[in-house]
């Protein structure tokens, strides 16, 4: 039986890396049918910065914490300012994608001249002890993933129904001209969708550097990884892509152990591909609201 | 005249042929100028081409951005491979193998991508090319896993084997052969109806061109290429390995083509020659891929259009002033306009269509209420109606581009179920727009032969070899879309793109471009809007002298006065209702229909009018 | 018109800064490798008028677990400058034209193209990613110039079939015969479980401890794999050695994926002894594991932690600390770095140049092969370390094995 | 309180507009008519900014707000209720309202809000019905009453009607023009654009007729009622 609850518990926090990444994606996609694909990059980014701040910068945690999201946030603001407003021109413009992965090309390798190659894991404040559930182990480091992707998913669903911004992004996606007329550039609320999305990616960073080793060349991996999960639940909607990285991290576990480790990676992408073919849309996509809220 | 013309387009392209077979010439004695540094650079140069040409066709003219296509040249090489290091199977024979399974593994991508379109596309693609990178990791028995197939065996012809020079000259020849397929399906209607679905899928499906076919080709022959470049690769280097065509790989070749100019035929060589030269003159060790990028992120900002693009838009407009090609003068003889269009014989006053309690719902909206009209052959039915009464949504719901929620449909006296675009226009239905959907890309001629693409469609092979058969096709298409031009009385460039056309042509244009399906019905979404006086004196007369050759016309239009002078019946719509079907006199002086038009009060006096 | 004007005003630009980045470039190119400026004392003896002798660095600066590649490098780097320091090899200056393949076979391909044609190498070193090795080998054979093959463990690279290519290196084979030996010895088992990355080095290891172990009738009681970047859980490979009743484990995983096996083991409760290699020397696997990391072993060429007792390793860590402003972060890449460009300056002086490029580079290979002589490296004292039959300079009794003693990677007293 | 002169504005080769004066003071309702196509609709999209004018000179209270964009203006009180309404379909009826606040809605207090709900839902009951409903499920009366409170909730000095009419039933049409009367009569400048002629002269004070791009007559309601040439600008014969 342990054995069992150990393979969710490792997967669920795995899982959870997953879905941070991939409610970046849903945020900007949601607005303008954009994403930024070098968001995998800006993760990594968020994990260097961490270290960066925490290790040699010797600040305390919780400042270098809120350093590295920061800055990866205004740091998508500026990508979005220049490597997506010029070429979303509609439904199916497809430059953005490149000229993001362009962006991702640069960052990892400026991050690369900075930082250098080592890797580093920052230390955690939830030290180094193990939690035991009926035999199953899990860090405590690992396991607060766990509640902050939750309070993070609240947040994010509080900020979409209450507050007016949520409800600008959601005008804006739903119809871009009416907001203009009602007094709001929609330019400024993409430059917000986008901020927030990287205020994610670098939250997921720093949160993955205290357990998992950052590199800089970690990004281009995680951010394939979550657009597969954003594709299977479904872009707009955050309740469903929580679900899927959950999901995705502990199947990921399982058939590691009961079919074979080897074919662990071609599940995923296997499952991303038969979801294209049955349902184009996502599993968990509402067809009719633009944000799932 | 016309000699004078046909000779210059003569001369231009004697001079494209000269120029090729020359470059070729050069590039051919390239082994024995330079060392086997340049020469391998040269070799990859032409393995980038051939693929990206393949890609270009998928880009440039489908639009599809697949950003996994470095899995489809694996998949060529590994099979390749796998064959002659396993079976000993001779080069010529493994290579034909391994194009057949890229273009099935490329059909199996293509299904879900042509389908989903938009940003989705791209994650599909991204999706396949990364499964195929894991399944060559990780299936050891067929692809050696991760260290790959080495010792490949290098071609051979008789005794002698293929050493780099030997490939050279190989992928020199079928790099040449790729770019001329790529200029001969261009100037076939397999290119134009690619770039016709591209561009405005709802306007080419209203010409009968299936966009699921036309772009499934593209793939088709895009896959084919990818997986023998990937297999001559593979035997030139006697090396594969999975990293060799991997994520980084599919973004490089969509950079090629994109740097090139996607869309234009030497778009993909010059990509290739910079993408190629590019990091080997970056020799800094520092922040090279930085530069890399950084150069990528250049292009796709500041060039658009790509190098060849730019350079094209920057020079043909002095091109066309230099050698301006002067317009083709009306053909002399109007009259006889030879059956352009196979209208039917008139069918005896039996109406040609006929609605009946067609009902539709836009969510909360009742757009169609209860509509049943009979439409007589060979005559002009005008809808009239205030703004929002329906009349666009009626004639959607008849060329199928929207499903009606109820009602049924006879055609010709036959039940009729306008399942989509593409199936009403093959059924003789034909329609224009209420905003102009011409294909910008291509030109004013072009745009009226993709009319055409239904009827004279000749196969994808005869294209690509623009075989005897095909030519003939295609000159028989120049001829009837020059005569459809002389109808409507186009007198402009004919050659320009259509982007540059005024507004009132382009609404002409467009009416040209329908009547080349050979429809019995034309639906006219508000041609005369827009247009001047003298351009709706032009459009009267065309009406009328299809209507004398049997066709028939629904018409929706505002100017009144011309619809009282052009229309045999007039039927007045109103909040989704029909209120009339009279004779024009009829309507126009009706009280119900100034009424609804001026919203008047049960005013008498404004009635006597 | 202000709009169209704007457009060629900013392709003008563009065309500007392509040409001076390529002119920039070119210029830094022709006129000279920009090579590791050698830091040669400038008042020798007229040594810098003879043209310099040019050495081929082919590294994988960027991409995954670039930290390893980098010690391969700097090492090399640390042989130059000492030869230069002495006024290089017979009065000629050596140079180090830098390529970087960055993880791409066909760019790898190009480089050795590049090296024989256009920077008329007289040999090149590198050699650190086994996938580009492998396919850098057959055009090795094609230019016919020597390579030293510094750290990539795939036996296929350096087969005796291969007349041009050396290598000090570990190879996979050998380590595993070492690696049965030491397991046999110290924990008197054979139930060994082999848990690799899914990458030419993890591949190779598997394949070569598989072999070894088939060679005495066993078999290796699992074999798992993982993805080095994209996998952050072990549990699932873990559990399935444990339930195989694995007594050892022949971790071959990079940084820090071992670190998360060492993870997943604790939170499996199941402690045995692992034995690892180069991936298992780097600190990421003590950054991610950190005491869980205490015993592990990891086979080394040579170990800086503790103090050299060879002289030649001495005055190695002393150049190497100054140059770098640390000791290397992998211990057996920098070690094989080094002594595999001693070994190409030995072979280059002994043989003599005459001026013509093909007769040196046939002349470098047999001295390799035939005279190279003793030469007392790094690792250890080398008599004729390659023949005409075997390629491989580190044999059996040449390895050192190691072990993490409270965050360090020291000399195990176990060999 | 609006005064427009001389306003041009081209699409391309299009000549929308060629040249166009209008007047408008405080509680005036203008009516501004003419057959489909004249440029209607770009006149009112030139005011708010969503059409940048070629010339011309458009002032809101003496104050100049010709190149001023969408959005500015829009918070100087200028509301425009489009050609086909634009409601926000995937949000709900109350959060359309919301909308309507503009810049202010971070200021507005929730009771405050609820008070303007009560408004609103007072002189359209069926929205109070519908009012958490998803916007696209309701009819198209209900969508313009929607995005006519929509367009009132933030108290605009002028109003911008863009066929308030279109595919509406009759009865509907004379409930919206009613309310529309009542708008102007509590301060609200309303520029009227609408197909249905006389409806529109009805209850606007003053009217303009536009055709291709030009206004041919202009005067007050009574007389342009009783002018046969407005019919035959208006069925468009030429």
């Amino acid at each position: 039986m342990s054995l069992i609850l150990q393979l969710a518990i490792s997967g669920l926090s795995v899982g959870c890396l997953y879905a941070l990444i991939a409610l970046g994606y849903s945020l900007t996609f949601v607005v303008n049918g954009t994403l930024n694909m070098s968001q995998g990059q800006l993760v990594m980014l968020g994990g260097v910065l961490m270290f960066g701040f925490a290790e040699l910068g010797h600040l305390p945690f919780f400042v270098s914490f809120l350093l590295a999201a920061l800055i990866v946030g205004l740091l998508n603001l500026g990508i979005e300012r220049l490597a997506i407003r010029k070429f979303d021109k509609g439904a199916n413009s497809i430059e953005w994608v490149l000229s993001t992965i362009a962006v991702g090309i640069i960052i990892q390798d400026v991050a690369l001249y900075v930082n250098g190659p080592d890797e580093g894991v920052t230390p955690s404040p939830m030290g180094d002890e193990m939690l035991r559930i009926a035999g199953a182990g899990i860090y405590w480091k690992e396991f607060v993933f766990l509640p902050v992707v939750a309070v993070l998913l609240v947040l994010l669903i509080l900020f979409y129904k209450k507050s007016h911004w949520g409800l600008w992004l959601r005008a804006t996606a739903d119809n871009r001209t009416a907001v203009e007329i009602m007094g709001i550039s929609s330019n400024k609320i993409v430059a917000v969708a986008y901020m927030l999305s990287g205020l994610l990616a670098g939250i997921g960073g720093a949160l993955m550097s205290t357990n998992y080793a950052v590199s800089v060349d970690i990004g281009l991996p995680l951010g394939l990884k979550a657009i597969s999960v954003a594709i299977l639940a479904g872009v707009n909607n955050p309740k469903g892509i929580v679900a899927a990285g959950l999901i995705l991290g502990i199947s990921e576990a399982f058939i590691g152990q009961y079919i074979s480790t080897a074919f662990r990676e071609m599940f995923v992408y296997g499952l991303v591909i038969l979801v294209l073919y049955w349902k184009p849309m996502g599993l968990f996509n509402a067809r009719k609201t633009i944000v799932k809220v | 005249m016309n000699q004078l013309i046909e000779r210059s387009a003569g001369y231009r392209a004697a001079a494209g042929w000269i120029a090729g077979l020359a470059a070729i010439g050069l590039l051919a004695a390239g082994p024995w100028m330079v060392d086997t540094y340049y020469l391998n650079l040269l070799f990859m140069i032409g393995i980038f081409v051939i693929t990206c040409t393949g890609m270009n066709i998928l880009i440039g003219y489908c639009g599809i951005v697949s950003i996994g296509h470095a899995g489809l040249m694996a998949i060529g090489a590994y099979m390749s491979s796998f064959l002659s290091t396993k079976y000993g199977l001779s080069f010529w024979s493994v290579v034909l193998i391994g194009m057949v399974v890229s273009l099935l593994i490329g059909s199996l991508i293509a299904i879900p991508t042509i389908r989903a379109g938009g940003v989705y596309l791209s994650m599909i693609t991204i999706a396949f090319g990364v499964v195929i990178h894991e399944v060559l990791i990780r299936w050891d028995a067929f692809s050696g896993g991760p260290l790959g197939i080495s010792g490949i065996a290098k071609p051979q012809i008789g005794g002698y084997t293929f050493d780099l020079k030997g490939m050279y000259l190989f992928v020199l020849v079928i790099s040449a052969a790729a770019l001329l397929l790529a200029r001969n399906l261009r100037r076939s209607s397999w290119g134009r109806s690619m770039i016709a679905t591209k561009e405005n899928e709802i306007a080419a499906a209203s010409l009968g061109i299936r966009k699921f076919a036309v772009q499934y080709a593209g793939f088709a022959i895009s896959s084919v290429l990818a997986g023998l470049s990937g297999a001559i690769y593979a035997h030139a280097n006697s090396f594969i390995s999975p990293d060799t065509y991997n994520f980084q790989t599919s973004v490089q070749l969509v950079l090629i083509v994109i740097l090139g100019g996607a869309g234009r035929v030497l778009g993909p060589v010059i990509g290739a020659v910079i993408i190629v030269f590019l990091p080997e003159l970056l020799d800094m060790e520092k922040l090279r891929m930085a530069l890399y990028g950084g150069i990528m992120f250049a292009v796709l900002f500041f060039l658009p259009k790509g190098i060849v693009g730019t350079l094209d838009s920057w020079l043909s407009p002095r091109m066309r002033r230099f050698v301006s090609i002067n317009p083709r003068q009306a053909s002399s003889k109007p009259e006889e306009a030879k059956a352009l269009f196979a209208s039917p014989v008139r069918a005896g006053g039996q109406p040609i269509l006929v609605l009946e309690g067609i009902q539709k719902y836009f969510g909360g909206l009742h757009a169609l209420k209860e509509v049943s009209l009979k439409v007589e052959a060979g005559t002009i039915h005008s809808l009239v109606g205030p703004n929002g009464a329906g009349k666009t949504t009626l004639l959607n719901v008849i060329s199928g581009l929207y499903s009606s929620d109820q009602g049924h449909y006879t055609l010709r006296g036959q039940p009729l179920i306008p399942r989509s675009l593409s199936a009403v226009a093959e059924l003789g239905i034909a329609r224009t727009f209420q905003h102009s959907r011409l294909f910008k890309e291509l030109s004013v001629l072009e745009n009226v032969m993709t009319g055409l693409a239904k009827r004279a469609q000749s196969g994808l092979g005869a294209s690509l070899l623009r075989l005897p058969g095909q030519l003939r096709s295609e000159r028989l298409m120049e001829e009837t879309s020059h005569a459809l031009l002389d109808l409507i009385g186009y007198e402009g460039d004919r050659d320009m793109p259509a982007s540059q056309l005024p507004y009132g042509h382009q609404r002409m244009v467009e009416i040209a471009r329908a009547l080349a399906t050979a429809p019995s019905l034309l639906l006219l979404d508000e041609p005369a809007a827009g247009m001047t006086a003298s351009e709706i004196e032009q459009l009267e007369q065309l009406l009328r002298k299809l209507v004398s050759q049997g066709l028939t016309v629904i018409l929706i239009e505002h100017h009144m006065d011309f619809v009282q002078r052009v229309s045999d019946t007039v039927t007045v719509l109103d909040f989704g209702k029909i209120i009339g079907t009279g004779s024009p006199e009829q309507m126009l002086s009706d009280p119900r229909v100034i009424q609804a038009y001026l919203g008047a009060e049960e005013v008498a006096a404004s009635a006597e009018h | 018109m202000k709009k169209q004007s704007g457009k060629k005003w900013t392709l003008g630009l563009l065309v500007v800064v392509m040409m001076w980045v390529l002119a920039a470039c070119g210029g830094g190119n022709s006129g000279g490798k920009n090579a590791e400026a050698a830091n040669a004392p400038a008042s020798s003896d007229g040594a810098a008028s003879k043209e310099p002798i040019l050495i081929g660095m082919s590294t994988e600066a960027t991409g995954d677990n670039a930290m390893n590649s980098v010690n391969l490098y700097q090492g090399v780097q640390v042989a130059v400058d000492q030869v230069n320091a002495k006024g290089g090899i017979d009065g000629r200056l050596v140079e180090l034209v830098v390529r970087d393949t960055e993880q791409n076979p066909t760019r790898g391909i190009s480089i050795i193209r590049d090296f024989s044609q256009k920077e008329k190498v007289l040999a090149a070193i590198g050699g650190f990613h086994s996938t580009v090795m492998l396919a850098q080998s057959p055009i090795i054979m094609e230019e016919k110039f020597p390579f030293m093959v510094a750290t990539s463990n795939v036996p296929a690279s350096v087969e005796s079939g291969m007349p041009w290519t050396f290598g000090v290196r570990m190879n996979a084979n050998i380590t595993a015969q070492y690696a049965l030996k030491f397991i046999k010895e110290h924990f008197n088992t054979t139930k060994i479980a082999v848990l690799h990355e899914n990458g030419g080095y993890g591949k190779g290891a598997a394949a070569a401890m598989t072999k070894v172990l088939e060679a005495e009738g066993l078999k290796p009681v699992a074999v798992e794999s993982f993805d080095n970047a994209k996998d952050k859980d072990m549990t699932a490979q873990v559990n399935r050695a444990k339930q195989a009743g694995a007594e050892v484990i022949y971790l071959f995983g990079q940084g820090a994926a071992n670190g998360y096996v060492l993870q997943a083991m604790d939170k499996l409760g199941w402690k045995v002894p692992i034995v690892g290699e180069n991936g298992m020397a780097n600190k990421g696997a003590q950054e991610v594991g950190k005491e869980l990391a205490e015993g592990t072993y990891a086979i080394q060429t040579a170990n800086f932690n503790v103090d050299q007792t060879r002289e030649t390793a001495k005055v190695f860590l002393a150049d190497f600390t100054a140059k770098f402003g640390h000791i290397p972060t992998t211990f057996a890449s920098a070690a094989q770095g080094y002594d595999g460009a001693m070994m190409l300056f030995q072979a280059i002086e002994k043989a003599g140049l005459s001026g013509d490029l093909a007769k040196d580079r046939e002349a470098i290979k047999n001295t390799l092969e035939t005279n190279l002589g003793t030469y007392s490296g790094v690792i250890k004292d080398w008599e004729q370390a390659f023949t005409t039959e075997n390629h491989d300079a580190v044999d059996v009794n040449s390895y050192l094995m190691c072990v993490w003693k409270d965050g360090k990677l020291v000399i195990s007293d176990k060999q | 309180m609006l005064s427009i002169k001389g306003l041009e504005v081209r699409y391309g080769a299009i000549h929308a507009l060629k040249g166009v004066d209008v007047e408008l003071k405080e509680g005036e309702i203008a009516a501004v008519i003419g057959s489909n196509g004249a440029g209607k609709t770009t006149l009112l999209q030139a005011v708010l900014g969503l059409v940048r004018p070629n010339a011309g000179v458009i002032e809101l209270g003496g104050k100049p707000i010709t190149r001023m964009s969408a959005n500015k203006t829009s918070n100087l009180g200028v509301s425009l209720v489009p050609e086909g309404r634009e409601v926000f379909g995937t949000l709900t009826v109350t959060e359309n309202l919301r909308m309507g606040l503009k810049k202010k809605i971070g200021s507005v207090t929730k009771r405050q809000f609820e008070k303007e709900l009560e408004l609103v839902f007072e002189r359209f009951p069926r929205l109070h019905e519908r009012q958490n409903q998803l916007a696209f499920t309701l009819s198209g009366g209900e969508q313009q009453m929607l995005v006519l409170s929509r367009a009132m909730i933030s108290k605009p000095r002028l109003l911008l009607l863009d066929e308030p009419s279109l595919g509406l039933a009759p009865i509907i049409v004379n409930e919206i023009f009613a309310t529309i009367n009542e708008l102007a009569y509590e301060g609200t400048a309303i520029l009227l654009v609408e197909q249905m002629a006389h409806k529109a002269l009805s209850i606007a004070k003053r009217g303009y007729v536009v055709d291709n791009g030009n206004i041919t007559l202009h005067g007050s309601s009574t007389a342009l009622l009783n002018d046969d040439r407005m019919i035959k600008a208006y069925l468009g014969a030429h």
